[in-house]
C-alpha cells in the first residue's frame, strides 16, 4: 500500500497486484457495477480461461454474466454487436488475437461502421479483450500481435496496457465507454506486478498516455511488454544515459501531445512496440511526432519491432524476433 | 399483441396495404434510380412483398429485425416512413441515417429495426444477439433475421443460427429463397432441394413456405415467435419466393429469361391476397383501386419531398464516428478544411 | 490401393503399430512436457487412435489430409517420422518444419500431410482445396480433413463442406467427437444429438460410427472414398471417440471425473483390436508385446536423437518467409543482428 | 500504339487501353500461359463480374478456370490456399475489399503463415485481386480501402497500381509469384485509360515504384486514385511548382530507394493514399524516408487521405472525405 499520484487523476491507496489480477479486478468491479454488462468467451467460466484470466469470476456472477460459448468467434463476435445495439453491455474474450480474422467481418463492417452508417443512431457498448505477443514458444498461430489493424480501423478505439495500473484504469473507461474498445493484453507480462489504485473509480481516460520516467537524453515511447523493456534498461543505462519512458497506453485515440511534449524535450524518439515493423505501430507514432514536432527532432525517429516475420516456435528462434531491452539499446546507439 | 392481426378485417387490410406500399416505393426508386437520380446501389423488394410483410406482421411491434441489401420491404412492412426512407435514398440529411447509409443501411434501432445490411449473412448473428439481449434482461421480445438463399453459404449465418439454437433464443431465422444469389442460381450455392433442410444441423424445427402467400408466411412465423416466447429456441423458416427485377438496378439478368419471371407472377403474393380478400368480401375490387391510389400518393409525396429535402452539409462526413470526441478526426479535418470551415 | 490393407493380416498388424505409436509418441510427449522439456502447448491424441488410424489407413497414399492441433496421430497415421516429429516438438532443426512450427504445425505437403493446424475449423475449407486441385487436374485423389466436435460450430468448416457438396469435390469431413471442446462438453456447443446431423444441411451422406473401433472407421471411410473418387461427393462421418488426457498438457479438468475416462477406457481402440486380433490367431500375446516393445524403442531413439540434435540457428528466423526475395527483413535483421551476424 | 521505356524494362509497342482492360487482358495472358491458374469468385463467370472486369473470359477459358462460387468467401479463400499448396494457381476475386474480414482467417493465418510454420516446405502462388475505394455512392461496406492491413500482414505482399500499365504488369508478376500477393484495384478508375505495352511478357516485379513525372520542388507519392489526382494537379501547378509524381505501386515490398532518391532532390514529402489515415499506409512511407532520408528533409512529410472516418453515402459527403487534388494540393502549401 502506498500513495501516488495517476497521470491525469489524483489517486490515493494503492495496492500491489499482476497484470491479471489487475484485468480480474477491473472486470469484478464493473460487473458489480453495472448488471447490463457481461463477459462472453470460450472456457472463461469454470475453466477461468486458457490463461487463466477470467479466474473466479463465474462463481460471483453466474454462467449468465459469464458465458462459456461454443467456439463460434464470428457468431458471438456479432452476437456482442446485437446485443450492445439492444441495451446490454458485452464483454467479449478472443481467447488469442490470433483468431480475430475469424470474427473480422463482424468487427470491420458492423461494430465499426454501425454508428456512422446509421447516422449515430446507434450505440455500441462492446469490449473485446484478447491476448497478443510470443514468449510462451506458442508459434506463429497463438503469437501475433495484430492489434494495429483495430488502431488503423476507423470506429474502434484500442488500448495496449503495459503496466498493472493501465490494465486496470484502461479496462475500466473501455467497458464504461459507449464505443467499442479493444483492449490488447499480453500473454508475456501477466504476472509483472505493479501498484495499482483499489479506488472503484479509478480509471484512465482513452486517448491518454503515460510518462513511466522521466528523462532528457532520449524518449523510448513502449507498449505492452516492451514498457517493461524500456524501464528496465532505462533503469540500467541510468548515469550514462538519461531515457524518458512513456506507455503508450492507447493506441487510438492518441496521446500525440504528450509525445511533442517529451520530445522537444529530448530531440530523440525510439519507438518499441511488438506490432511487425512494416505498417506497425511504430509508423503511425512516427508519423505524428515528425509532422508536428519536425523541427524538435534531431535525429532520425528508430523503430523497434518484429522483423516483418511471424513468431517462430523454436525457443532459439523465437527471442530473436521479439522487440526487447537490446533491440532497444541498438536503437538508442544508433541516435544518441 | 402481433403487430397485425391477419384474423382482423382491418388487419388484412392492413397487410395488403403494405403490400402495396412495397411495390409502389420499390417501383418508384427503380425508375427513379433509371434516371440517375439516386446514387449508389438500389436492390429491389419486388415480388417479395409476403415474405416482409406476412413475418414482420406476426411477430410483435416491440420485436427486433435484422434485414439484407435488400431491405426496403423490411423497413415498410416494421412501420417505417417512407419519406424518410426516400430521403435515404437520395442521401438527405432527413433520412433514417441523415444520409449516410443510404439505401443498404437504413435502420431505426428505436423501432426494432436493426439495420439493412450491405454485408450478406451479417444478419443473423446481430439477431442472435439481439434475442440474447431479449434473454438477458427477460424481456418478451424475440428477434428475427431475414436473409438470402445466397447467404445460407456464408459461415456466419451458421454460427448465429447454432449459438441461438444451443442456447434456446428468442430468434427466428427467415430464408428468403428468391432462387438466386445475384446471378447464380441456388442450385448452384447449395446441394439440398429445400434449404429448410439446414435446420437439421441445429436440431430445431424446420420448415419450408410459400413465400408468395402472405397467410403461410404469417402463420409460421406466429407458430415461430410463440416457440421462441416460450423459451423452447429458434425456427428455421425458408420461404420460397421470386425477385421480379434484377439483382441490383442496372442488371442485364442473363442468368433467366422473361418466361421465368412471368411465370413467378402468376404466383403474385399481391394478386393472389387481393382476390382472396375480394372473393371474401374484405375489400372491394374499387377499395382496392382507391388504396392503390392512396399508396402512390403517399409515394409521390415521399418522392417529392424527398427531392427538396436538404443534403447535410459536408461538415457532417466528420461526424457520429465515436459518442466520445476523437481528436484527431478534428484535426484531420482541419487539413483539408482550411477555410473557415470550408473544403478548400 | 489402400494405405492399409485391413483385409491382410500384415495390414492388420501394421495398424496395431501404428496405433500403439500413437499412444507411445504421445504419452513420451505428455511426459517430456510434464518435465518441462517440451515448449508450448501439446495436444495428445491418446485415446482417440482409432480415427486417425483407421481413416487414414483406408485412404491412398497420395491422398490428402488437414489435420488439427491435436496432429500427432494424424501425423504418424499418415506415415511421417517420429524422428522428425519428436526434433519438431523440441523446436529442433531436424524437424519437420525446420523448428519453426512445433507440435502444433506438423507438415509434410509431400507426403499429403497438409498441416496440423492452430486454429480450429481452418482444416475443412484446405481440404475443399486440394479436393478441388484433385478434381481440376483430374488426378485420382481424395482430400480428408479431419477437426473436432467443437469445430463443427464454425462458420468456416460449413462453408468448406458445402462447397465441397456442391461441387460434388472428392472430400471426406470426420468429425472427431470426443466429447468435448477444450472444458466445454458437446452438449454446450451444439444442440444436435448426433454431429452427423450436419450432413442434412448439405444433403451429403452422414454417419455416425464408433470412434473407438479402428474397423468400423477403416469401413466408413473406404466406403467414403469410392464415393468422392466416382465423382459422388464428399461424405461427412462423425466419429465417437474420447481423449484419455487432458485438452492440452497442464489442463486440472474440472469438467470431468476420473469415472468418467474410466468409462471411455472401457471401450479402448488398442485393447479391443488387439482382443480381437488375438481371437482372429493374427497375432499373439506374446508377439503384441514384442510390438510394444519395438514402438516404445522407436520412440526411445526418436527422443534421445532429437534431444541430442541441434537447434536452428538464430538467423533462420529470417528465412522462409517468402520464396522471393524482399529486402525489408534483411534490412529490418541487419539492426537487430548488428554486430558481425549476431544478435546485439 | 508508341514506343516508351517502362520503369527498369525496355518495352516497345503499347496500346491504350482502361484500367479494366488491362486487368483482363493481364488475366488473359497469364490463363492462357499457364494451365494451373484459375480464376473463382462470386459471379465472375457469366455474369462477368460485379464491375464488369472478368467480362468475358469465361467465353475463352470455361467454367472449370472461370469458377462461379457460392458467397462463401472464407470456404473460397481457404479453398484457394488449398488449392495453391497442391499445385494449383488460383486467381481469387473478392467482389469487394470490406468482405475481406469475411475471410480474414484464412488469409491471415492460413495463406500467410503456412510457408514460415512449415519451415519453407510449402509454395504459396495465391493472387487476390479486390475492388477498393469511395466514388461510387457505394457506402461505408462498399467503399473501404483495407489495403494497409495486408501491407501490414508478414508473409503476403500487396500491390496498388495507380495507372493501366501498372496494372498489368503488376498483376502479371503477382500471378507469376509463387508468394501470395494482394492486388488492390480502385473501382473509381476502372475507365482510366493509359498506355499499355502489348508485350506479353511485360511485367512490373513486385517492389518497384515508378516515377511517373519528373519535378524538383516537392515530391508526391501517391496511390491508385490518387496518382491520377497528382499527375493532374501537377500539370496545373506547372510553372509555378515543379512536383514528382510516383507511382508507389507495391506496397509491400515498398520500393524505399526511388523515394529516398526523390526526397533527396526535392526536400519535401507529400504520401496521398485513400487508406484511412491513423496507422494507414501514409504512416509507412513517413517511418521509412524519415529513418533513412531525415537530412535530406526541409519540412514535415505530409500525408492525404481518409480522415478516419468511414467513407458516407451521402453525394453530399462523399466527395468531402476522400482525398484528391485538393488535399494534395492544400498539403503542398503547407511545406512548400
Ligand atoms: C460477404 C458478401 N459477399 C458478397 C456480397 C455481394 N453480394 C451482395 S448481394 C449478393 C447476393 C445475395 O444473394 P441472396 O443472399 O440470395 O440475397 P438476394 O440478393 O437474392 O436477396 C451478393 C453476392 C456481399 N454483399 N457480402
Ligand atoms: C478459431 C479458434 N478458436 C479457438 C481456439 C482455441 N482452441 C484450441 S483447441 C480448442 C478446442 C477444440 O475443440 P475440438 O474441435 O472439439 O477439438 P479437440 O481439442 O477436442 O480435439 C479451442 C477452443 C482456436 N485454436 N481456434
Ligand atoms: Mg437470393
Ligand atoms: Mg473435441
Amino acid at each position: 500500500m502506498s500513495t501516488e499520484t495517476g497521470t491525469g487523476q489524483a489517486v490515493s491507496a494503492t495496492e500491489t497486484m499482476t497484470i491479471r489480477e489487475a484485468i480480474r479486478e477491473a472486470l469484478r468491479e464493473e460487473l458489480a457495477r453495472d448488471e447490463d454488462a457481461f463477459l462472453m468467451g470460450e472456457d472463461i467460466g469454470t475453466f477461468g480461461g486458457v490463461l487463466s484470466v477470467t479466474g473466479d469470476l463465474v462463481d460471483d456472477f453466474g454462467e449468465e454474466r459469464v458465458r462459456d460459448t461454443p467456439i463460434s468467434e464470428a457468431g458471438f463476435m456479432g452476437a456482442a454487436v446485437g446485443a450492445a445495439a439492444t441495451g446490454t453491455r458485452p464483454i467479449v474474450e478472443i481467447m488469442f488475437s490470433d483468431f480475430l480474422g475469424v470474427c473480422a467481418e463482424q468487427i470491420l463492417n458492423q461494430m465499426a461502421k454501425n454508428r456512422y452508417m446509421f447516422g449515430g443512431k446507434a450505440e455500441m457498448p462492446v469490449t473485446v479483450r484478447t491476448t497478443e505477443g510470443g514468449g510462451m514458444g506458442a508459434a506463429s498461430q497463438h503469437s501475433g500481435t495484430i492489434h494495429t489493424w483495430f488502431a488503423h480501423l476507423p470506429g474502434v478505439m484500442a488500448v495496449t496496457p503495459g503496466s498493472a495500473r493501465a490494465a486496470k484504469g484502461l479496462l475500466k473507461s473501455a467497458i464504461r465507454s459507449d464505443d467499442p474498445v479493444f483492449f490488447f493484453e499480453n500473454k508475456d507480462i501477466y504476472e509483472q506486478e505493479g501498484e495499482v489504485p483499489t479506488d472503484e473509480d479509478y480509471t484512465i481516460p482513452l486517448g491518454q498516455a503515460s510518462v513511466e520516467r522521466e528523462g532528457d537524453d532520449v524518449t523510448v515511447v513502449a507498449t505492452q511488454r516492451c514498457v517493461g523493456e524500456s524501464l528496465d534498461l532505462a533503469e540500467e543505462l541510468a548515469g550514462e544515459t538519461s531515457v524518458e519512458v512513456i506507455d503508450l497506453q492507447s493506441l487510438y485515440p492518441m496521446d500525440t501531445e504528450t509525445l511533442l511534449e517529451s520530445v522537444e524535450k529530448t530531440g530523440r524518439l525510439i519507438v518499441a512496440d511488438e506490432s511487425p515493423l512494416s505498417y506497425g505501430t511504430h509508423a503511425e507514432v512516427v508519423a505524428r511526432v515528425q509532422e508536428r514536432g519536425f523541427f524538435s527532432l534531431d535525429a532520425p525517429i528508430q523503430r523497434v519491432g518484429v522483423p516483418d516475420t511471424h513468431i517462430p516456435f523454436s525457443p532459439a528462434l523465437e527471442r530473436e524476433v521479439m522487440p526487447d531491452a537490446d533491440g532497444i539499446q541498438a536503437a538508442i546507439d544508433r541516435v544518441v | 399483441m402481433v403487430t397485425i392481426d391477419i384474423k382482423a378485417e382491418s388487419g388484412q387490410r392492413e397487410m395488403l396495404r403494405r403490400m402495396l406500399t412495397i411495390r409502389a416505393f420499390d417501383t418508384r426508386a427503380g425508375e427513379l434510380f433509371a434516371d440517375g437520380e439516386l446514387p449508389g446501389f438500389v436492390h429491389l423488394y419486388i415480388g417479395e412483398e409476403a415474405v416482409g410483410v406476412g413475418a414482420i406482421s406476426a411477430l410483435e411491434p416491440d420485436d427486433y429485425i435484422t434485414s439484407t441489401h435488400r431491405g426496403h420491404g423490411h423497413c415498410i412492412a416494421k412501420g417505417l416512413d417512407t419519406y424518410q426512407m426516400m430521403a435515404e435514398l437520395y442521401g438527405k440529411r432527413d433520412g433514417y441515417c441523415n444520409g449516410k447509409g443510404g439505401s443498404m443501411h437504413i435502420a431505426d434501432v428505436d423501432a426494432g429495426m436493426l439495420g439493412a445490411n450491405g454485408i450478406v449473412g451479417a444478419g443473423p448473428p446481430l439477431a442472435t444477439g439481439a434475442a440474447l439481449t431479449a434473454s438477458y434482461k427477460d424481456e418478451d421480445r424475440v428477434a428475427l433475421a431475414f436473409f438470402g438463399d445466397g447467404a445460407v453459404a456464408q459461415g456466419q449465418v451458421h454460427e448465429g443460427i447454432n449459438l441461438a439454437a444451443t442456447w434456446d433464443l428468442p430468434a427466428i431465422f427467415v430464408v428468403e429463397n428468391n432462387h438466386f444469389g445475384e446471378a447464380t442460381p441456388v442450385e448452384n450455392q447449395h446441394n439440398v432441394e429445400h434449404l429448410s433442410a439446414t435446420a437439421e444441423a441445429y436440431n430445431i424445427p424446420g420448415f419450408t413456405v410459400d413465400g408468395m402467400d402472405v397467410t403461410a408466411v404469417y402463420e409460421a412465423v406466429e407458430e415461430a415467435r410463440a416457440r421462441a416466447a416460450a423459451g423452447d429456441g429458434p425456427t428455421f423458416i425458408e420461404a420460397d419466393t421470386y425477385r421480379y427485377k434484377g439483382h441490383f438496378e442496372g442488371d442485364h439478368e442473363p442468368y433467366r429469361t422473361k418466361d421465368d419471371i412471368d411465370d413467378a407472377r402468376e404466383r403474385d403474393a399481391i394478386d393472389r391476397f387481393k382476390t382472396r380478400l375480394v372473393d371474401a368480401g374484405v375489400i372491394t375490387d374499387a377499395e382496392f383501386d382507391d388504396l392503390e391510389a392512396e399508396v402512390e400518393a403517399e409515394i409521390d409525396e415521399a418522392t417529392e419531398r424527398a427531392q427538396d429535402a436538404e443534403y447535410p452539409d459536408p461538415s457532417e462526413a466528420y461526424e457520429d464516428m465515436f459518442g466520445a470526441h476523437v481528436p484527431e478526426i478534428e484535426e484531420f479535418a482541419a487539413r483539408v478544411r482550411t477555410d473557415g470551415g470550408e473544403r478548400q
